[in-house]
């Protein structure tokens, strides 16, 4: 059982926080949410978890190995794998191909396409003529190839159709029920906490909510006043 | 006419070695994205432990074997460079590294192989081809021309067929994406680095006795070999070995034009500027700037 | 002339006092005098190298060749015995490099970066060729360029050289200083941020290099007459290489960069020679101060000042050289719309990033813009802007419509936008960048702008200051311009929250202190409802809802756009 | 006709060394602080290394010293590497004549010495026994003398011999232009056209310093040429007749200049059946057993130099000069030195083919013979066991 927990993480952008003091953690066969609007630090905490950019202070650890200096690469190796936004596939590579550059000693190619029956038909078409919901299917998929014990998720609905949205979202929780440990950074809120097990909401850096992604779903008030602001307009939380 | 097409042939011999060294700086831009100005340097390093090698004594074959090795030693050491400290940074910084890498390279190679000191570079395939318009085509020029020719194929099988290949794409692609996904990025563009160096070097050895072996003149075979690579726009291997070629033949036919002849090295430039101006008519604004 | 380029020129021609002084009064051995005259008539050069590699960030590898194109004129008046003596014909040298400079400027209007470094490269070996034919003018005849009687000596030429020096240095100083040398930093750093200041790129890249080949031509017409005779080495190729080196080493755009790099040049060959090391050493040596330079992005003259910059106590920025009072005046604007959108569509490809988009912002008013990411906002400023190539539509402002208006003609005529990421070239100072935003505001008029939006001092140099007060700088810069229609773009990203109060109180006054209509981009919906008359919200690029924020805020199409399904799942 | 020249130059060269063994016994150099300064501006790293020319003064001078210097002076020489780079050149040469206080400059060899420095050299009045005179300012400026024939005179004397000796009706000329030598290559074969009253078949002045040679050799087969001649350093030759070879040429005689004149040139066209043909400097280096070279090689020997025509230069410069030094009378100094060089009787020197005197012309190349030798084998061969001498143009 794999456990991922991030305390007391601090990352800069052009010298100025971004990320203050975010504590986190994500278990093994779970889901955790993270909201928030834009700009509220969701996608620099994710590059600060996978490497991407440097942390100002804290630590990272899976499994109680603690990765925050290491490369991206390594951290993949150590079973951290993060899914970025704006479906970042192998634009010149195709949907086979993208799979198979992350195909690990011990994985599969068919579990991919398990999980996605749909990528099957599209496996020799080039990633850019994919459409925005099989490039997301895709890059989820390929980031599984690697063998992951946790699962960053960034921004994976944007810009996608509703129904693919679910379909995603029920492809992530199938992920999660199989043992993985999924940190899911979503705008979109009531899809994800329908999903998820533990939330937190994000505002300028700072976790502000940590708690249970059910109740968070029953007072959609305290959701739209995290989210949306103007606290004058939300009742008691 | 028939003084044109002689001339026309004789620039073929050129032709091959811009179009071999183009084939190699596109190679390097499209995996590493780094405009190399030291890629002909790369291979002269190379072609020099050969010379030196051979002057000791040495039996022909090894010498080559390790002045490949030496050339992709060099072409591994810029590589290195480049990676551990220029990974992040733009492309034109990347550029202005090898300029200047290329005049570090350019003063040690001279101070270790003297200058104009003569070389006795051992002719690796001597002999002709076959005659063509009154001009013997020499083993060395085909061979040049083959060996563009076999790099472009050998480098669509190596990036097509294989995993290392199409780790290699892939970190072409997306750097950060792969690299996330465990792709270990140092070492391949290392390995392109090193693959570079090592065709470079061989290439120049084989046209080193037709060209004067002197550390300088080599090493700036580097200026028509990026025009070569800009007549591909820096993607096509195909076109930059036809621009190659061209370029070569383009300057045998101004040296039988007494009046332009004495300009002739001017041709590159004149190349490079009518590519470029075509190129980006439609260019407006650089990329995410 | 402003008081900063007064002061520092003041400097320069004090150092060249004391250097002049001293040559000629014979405190220094002549040897040493004909070193230095070397040391700066390299720093001519390199300040010409330093103009179009160092402020305008082109890798330029022929400047040496425009160098040959001064030196060989001054040889050829020389001969044909023209009238003037050296100091006229040192000019003439340095115009007819411009042409050269222009020519090779011209492609760099649409190449950048590694383009123009292949460009120039093989302009300089094209250059080689021809300069090796031709014998330098009066060379067989032993005809030497003759300098003027009173500067014949070592000592006296020495004087001459830095007379030209001093008045270039003193040149470049204060046009550095001007809205044209913010200009050439600007371009460098990003050029559709100096396009949307309204700066012409071309102007700024063919200005840039056409000085710099001026320049370089006077610094051959001074080797001329400092070496009488010359040779095509002295131009060659590899001298441009070697002088890009020490370029990118020493810093060449700055006025001691400069005289550092011509040490370099001079002294190393001195030392070596004194060290009876072989002089070969030198090349190896640039290249690995040039290559650790890029490394670690700081010149040597950067680390001297960050050096002498910690020795010193940090000037406390002078309070009341100029008062915060006088913001310049509104620009009065009739009452309707100030921006008419209508039908906007823009496709990538087979993607539709806006369909059909229309909007309205009024004079005197602040609109907002509102959507999730990837709703088509940011395109929709760029195109409003005049940065997509196409789109199908109409923009107007006012009545004027702005199809075909490339985007730094839009800014001249008032579409002023600011950028998510910051994009100021950080070797600006507050000061210069304004000067840049906005045309012939005086002194007051920038204190007053910065002091309203609690900006820094107009002398700091940006790259100390913050990025969130940079963020603020772009509003400044935005509005001191007074345009008749400001796009904010996200301004509040990054800001803590009480800093986001106090930008929205001055964005709400925008328009009747400066006369600008206001369109807001932004996420932060505090600020949204705070400011804006009127809202707009894309979603997948089409608008789904408009009018006052309360009521858009709490529109159902709004919330399911924002939180991705409707609101009765979500209660469910 | 060459035998009365030679006799006349042997007594002149007699008559002026008896002048001096007159004056020396008298009085004699004199020099302060026990050291006459001399120096050399050469090219010893950069694109080409003559630095060998030099160092055979300096062995020639150490060997003076050795025995006690002229009349108890030591000579103090520096050699001062100019990269190829005009800049450091133009510094070398100040630095000896400002710092270094030399009163002559003597065995300098550098790609750009004459033609950067001799507007200096004029202005400080210094004057320069050139050991190896490379580019064409060399042979055209006031205050250089150099002690060999140069690449422009050698290339008059092998068209001389090209078309008395190898009775070329066909002469080609092709050569490599660089820094401003075009005029002096078209003087050299204007100067053969009158000697010979021939016209040149074809002339090519665009051959490249780099660069593949296959057009040329195709435009020389297919103009026709008997001979051709060509300016080619060292590396340059190899090409040359490696591209020939490719391309089947025959009955062409390729003539070169003096800087083909290697063991490494020979070596590396060892196999060629082509009639290649170079002009020396001076006395065959290669000659060891010659009678003429005994000196110089016994002085090498001692030195622990190599045999190399460049050491010839660099030695026959020390030679000459130390003749002129001992001349004369009283304090040794830039003045005196110039004077004693501009006043001086033609010297002879058995490495020369001609008698090497400086005087007061605008413009000094008093070397006028050259040896002929051809390559056999992957060896030289003496051609002409006497000197070519070049007749003055009418």
């Amino acid at each position: 059982m794999s456990r991922f927990v991030v305390s007391n993480l601090s990352i800069n952008r052009a010298e100025l926080p971004v990320v203050t003091s975010v504590d986190l953690v994500a278990e093994s066969a779970a889901i955790s949410v993270v909201l928030g609007a834009n700009g509220a630090g969701k996608t620099t905490l994710l590059e600060g978890l996978s490497g991407i950019i440097p942390v100002a202070g804290g630590t990272i650890a899976v499994d109680g190995r603690e990765l925050q200096k290491a490369r991206p690469g390594a951290r993949s190796r150590e079973g951290l794998a993060h899914v970025e936004q704006g479906r970042t596939v192998f634009r010149q590579l195709t949907t086979e191909e993208n799979l198979r550059v992350s195909l690990h000693a011990g994985a599969d190619i068919a579990e991919a396409y398990a999980l996605f029956p749909e990528l099957v038909q599209r496996r020799h078409v080039k990633a850019s003529l994919l459409s925005g919901g099989e490039q997301q299917m895709l890059v989820i998929a390929r980031s599984l190839l690697t063998r992951p014990k946790v699962l960053l998720i960034d921004e994976m609905s944007a810009g996608l159709a509703p129904v693919i949205v679910t379909r995603l979202m029920a492809a992530v929780r199938k992920l999660a029920d199989d043992g993985l440990a999924v940190v899911l950074v979503e705008q979109f809120a009531a899809l994800a906490l329908s999903i998820g097990n533990r939330a937190y909401v994000m505002r300028r850096g700072r976790i502000v909510y940590d708690g249970d992604c059910a109740k968070l779903r029953q007072s959609p008030d305290e959701l739209h006043r995290l989210y949306l602001g103007g606290a004058e307009l939300a009742g008691t939380s | 006419m028939n003084a044109l097409l002689t001339s026309a042939v004789a620039g073929l011999t050129a032709g091959g070695t811009y179009a071999l060294l183009g084939v190699c700086a596109v190679f390097t831009y499209r995996l590493v994205a780094v405009v190399n100005f030291t890629g002909a340097a790369i291979g002269t390093a190379g072609t020099f432990v050969l010379i030196a090698l051979f002057e000791a004594g040495f039996p022909i074959w090894p010498s080559v074997l390790a002045g490949i090795a030496a050339g992709t030693l060099t072409g591994v050491a810029v590589g290195y460079i480049m990676t551990r400290w220029f990974g992040e940074a733009g492309a034109s910084t990347k550029a202005a590294v090898t300029v200047a890498l290329l005049v570090g390279l350019m003063a040690v190679g001279l101070r270790l192989t003297g200058g104009q000191h003569p070389h006795n570079m051992p002719e690796l395939l001597p002999g002709s081809a076959f005659r063509l318009a009154g001009v013997e085509v020499t083993i060395a020029s085909v061979l040049t021309i083959g060996l563009a020719v076999l790099f472009t194929i050998l480098s669509d099988l190596f990036l097509n067929r294989t995993k290392v290949g199409l780790n290699l794409r892939a970190l072409a692609d997306r750097p950060m994406a792969a690299e996330l996904l465990g792709v270990r990025v140092q070492l391949l563009s290392l390995l392109v680095w090193g693959m570079t160096g090592a065709f470079t070097t061989f290439a120049l050895m084989i046209i080193a006795p037709q060209r004067s072996p002197n550390f300088m003149t080599l090493s700036l075979l580097v200026v028509p070999a990026l025009a070569a690579a800009l007549v591909g726009a820096f993607r096509s291997f195909w076109w930059t070995l036809a621009g190659g070629i061209a370029l070569g033949i383009v300057e045998g036919l101004a040296s039988s034009i007494d009046s332009i002849s004495q300009y002739r090295s001017a041709i590159p430039f004149l190349v490079v500027l009518a590519v470029l101006l075509w190129s980006q008519r439609e260019a407006r604004w650089d990329e995410a700037r | 002339m402003k008081r900063a380029s007064l002061r520092a020129s003041l400097v320069i021609i004090v150092v060249a006092l004391i250097a002049g002084s001293a040559a000629y009064a014979g405190l220094l051995p002549s040897y040493w005098v004909f070193l230095g005259t070397s040391v700066l008539i390299t720093g001519v050069a390199l300040q010409s190298l330093g103009l179009v590699a160092g402020r305008t960030g082109m890798i330029a590898l022929c400047q040496m060749s425009f160098t040959g194109v001064g030196a060989w004129t001054v040889g050829y008046l020389n001969i044909a015995e023209a009238p003037g003596g050296l100091p006229i014909w040192i000019l003439v040298g340095g115009l007819a490099a411009v042409p050269f400079g222009v020519a090779i400027g011209l492609p760099a209007l649409r190449l950048r970066g590694i383009n123009l470094a292949i460009v120039t490269l093989s302009f300089a070996t094209a250059f080689d060729t021809i300069l090796a034919t031709m014998t330098y003018p009066g060379q067989t005849d032993f005809l030497q360029v003759p300098r003027p009687e009173l500067f014949d000596s070592d000592e006296g030429y020495f004087v001459f050289v830095l007379l030209f020096y001093v008045a270039i240095a003193v040149a470049l100083e204060i046009i550095s200083r001007t809205r044209l040398g913010a200009s050439w930093l600007a371009v460098r750093h990003s050029e559709r941020a100096a396009a949307a200041h309204g700066v012409s790129i071309a102007t700024a890249k063919l200005s840039a290099f056409a000085i710099s080949a001026f320049v370089a031509g006077i610094s051959g017409g001074l080797l001329a007459g400092y070496l009488g005779t010359l040779v095509a080495e002295n131009f060659s190729m590899m001298q441009s290489l070697s002088l890009y080196a020490v370029s990118v080493m020493a810093g060449a755009h700055f006025a001691e960069g400069a005289i550092i790099g011509g040490l370099l040049v001079v002294m190393f060959p001195e030392l070596l020679r004194r060290l009876d090391w072989p002089q070969d050493i030198g090349n190896v040596f640039f290249a690995i101060g040039a290559t650790q330079a890029l490394a670690s992005g700081e010149t040597m003259s950067q680390t001297f000042r960050r050096q002498f910059r910690k020795l010193l106590p940090a000037p406390a920025p002078k309070a009341g050289d100029a008062t915060g009072q006088n913001l310049p005046k509104a620009v009065e604007r009739t009452a309707g719309p100030a921006l008419t959108i209508e039908g906007l569509t823009v496709r990538y490809g087979s993607v539709v990033a806006l369909n059909n988009v229309s909007l309205k912002v009024a004079a005197g008013t602040v609109a907002g813009l509102i959507g999730p990411n990837g709703a088509g906002k940011s395109t929709f400023i760029d195109a409003v802007a005049g940065f997509l190539s196409s789109y199908q539509g109409s923009v107007r402002l006012g009545n004027k419509p702005l199809e075909g208006v490339p985007a730094h003609q839009r800014a001249r005529v008032g579409v002023r936008r600011t950028w998510q990421t910051n994009r100021i070239a950080p070797e600006l100072t507050v000061g210069g960048y304004l000067a840049l935003a906005a045309k012939g505001l005086s002194a007051g008029e920038t204190k007053a702008v910065l002091d309203w939006l609690d900006c820094p001092h107009p002398d700091t140099l940006m790259a100390s200051v913050d990025a969130g007060t940079r963020r603020l700088l772009d509003v400044a810069g935005v509005v001191a311009a007074r345009p008749a229609v400001v796009l904010l773009d996200e301004p509040a990203a990054g800001q803590s929250h009480e800093e986001t109060l106090r930008l929205g109180q001055r964005i709400a006054e925008i328009p009747k202190l400066f006369g600008s209509a206001v369109l807001l981009v932004e996420h932060d919906m505090d600020l949204v409802r705070a400011v804006c008359s009127e809202v707009t919200v894309l979603d997948f690029g089409q608008v789904i809802a408009a009018g006052p924020p309360a009521r858009v805020l709490s529109e159902r199409a709004v919330k399911k756009a924002y939180l991705g399904i409707e609101e009765e799942s979500v209660a469910a | 006709m060459h035998w009365k020249l030679r006799l006349l130059a042997a007594a002149f060269a007699g008559i002026g060394l008896a002048a001096m063994a007159g004056t020396a016994s008298a009085a004699g150099p004199t020099c302060k602080d026990g050291a006459i300064k001399v120096g050399a501006v050469s090219t010893v790293t950069g694109p080409a290394d003559f630095s060998e020319v030099p160092k055979a003064t300096q062995a020639a001078f150490d060997a003076v010293n050795a025995a006690g210097g002229i009349n108890g002076c030591k000579i103090d020489y520096t050699i001062a590497d100019d990269k190829a780079d005009p800049a450091v050149a133009a510094q070398a040469a100040r630095d000896l004549i400002d710092n270094k206080e030399a009163v002559a400059l003597v065995g300098s060899a550098s790609l750009l010495d004459c033609a950067v420095n001799s507007a200096t050299y004029s202005r400080k009045k210094i004057l320069s026994v050139q050991g190896l005179g490379v580019d064409a300012a060399c042979f055209s400026s006031p205050n250089v003398a150099p002690v060999n024939v140069g690449p422009y005179t050698l290339s008059t004397a092998m068209a001389y011999y090209a078309t008395n000796e190898l009775k070329t009706k066909k002469l080609c000329a092709f050569f490599i232009i660089i820094g401003g030598t075009q005029e002096a290559y078209k003087k050299a074969i204007g100067n053969w056209e009158k000697i010979s009253a021939q016209k040149i078949h074809l002339i090519d002045l665009t051959l490249p310093f780099q660069g593949d040679l296959t057009p040329y050799v195709i435009k020389a087969r297919d103009a026709g040429c008997d001979a051709v001649l060509t300016n080619q350093v060292e590396p340059q030759v190899v090409q040359l007749i490696k591209t020939v070879d490719a391309q089947k040429i025959t009955g062409i005689n390729w003539l070169f200049l003096a800087p083909g004149y290697t063991e490494q040139v020979a070596k590396a066209l060892a196999d060629t059946k082509q009639p290649i043909y170079v002009g020396t400097e001076w006395e065959p280096y290669t000659e060891k057993s010659s009678a003429a070279n005994a000196q110089w090689i016994a002085d090498m020997q001692k030195a622990n130099r190599p045999l190399t025509a460049f050491s010839q230069g660099g030695y026959l410069a020390a030679e000459l000069f130390l003749k002129v030094v001992a001349s004369i009378d009283g304090e040794v100094t830039r003045e005196s030195v110039a004077k004693a060089l501009h006043d001086m009787q033609p010297l002879t020197n058995p490495l020369a083919g001609s008698p090497y005197v400086f005087g007061k012309a605008k413009t000094h190349s008093p070397m006028q013979a050259t040896k002929v030798m051809k390559l056999e084998n992957g060896a030289w061969k003496v051609e002409t066991p006497d000197w070519v001498m070049l007749p003055q143009a009418k």
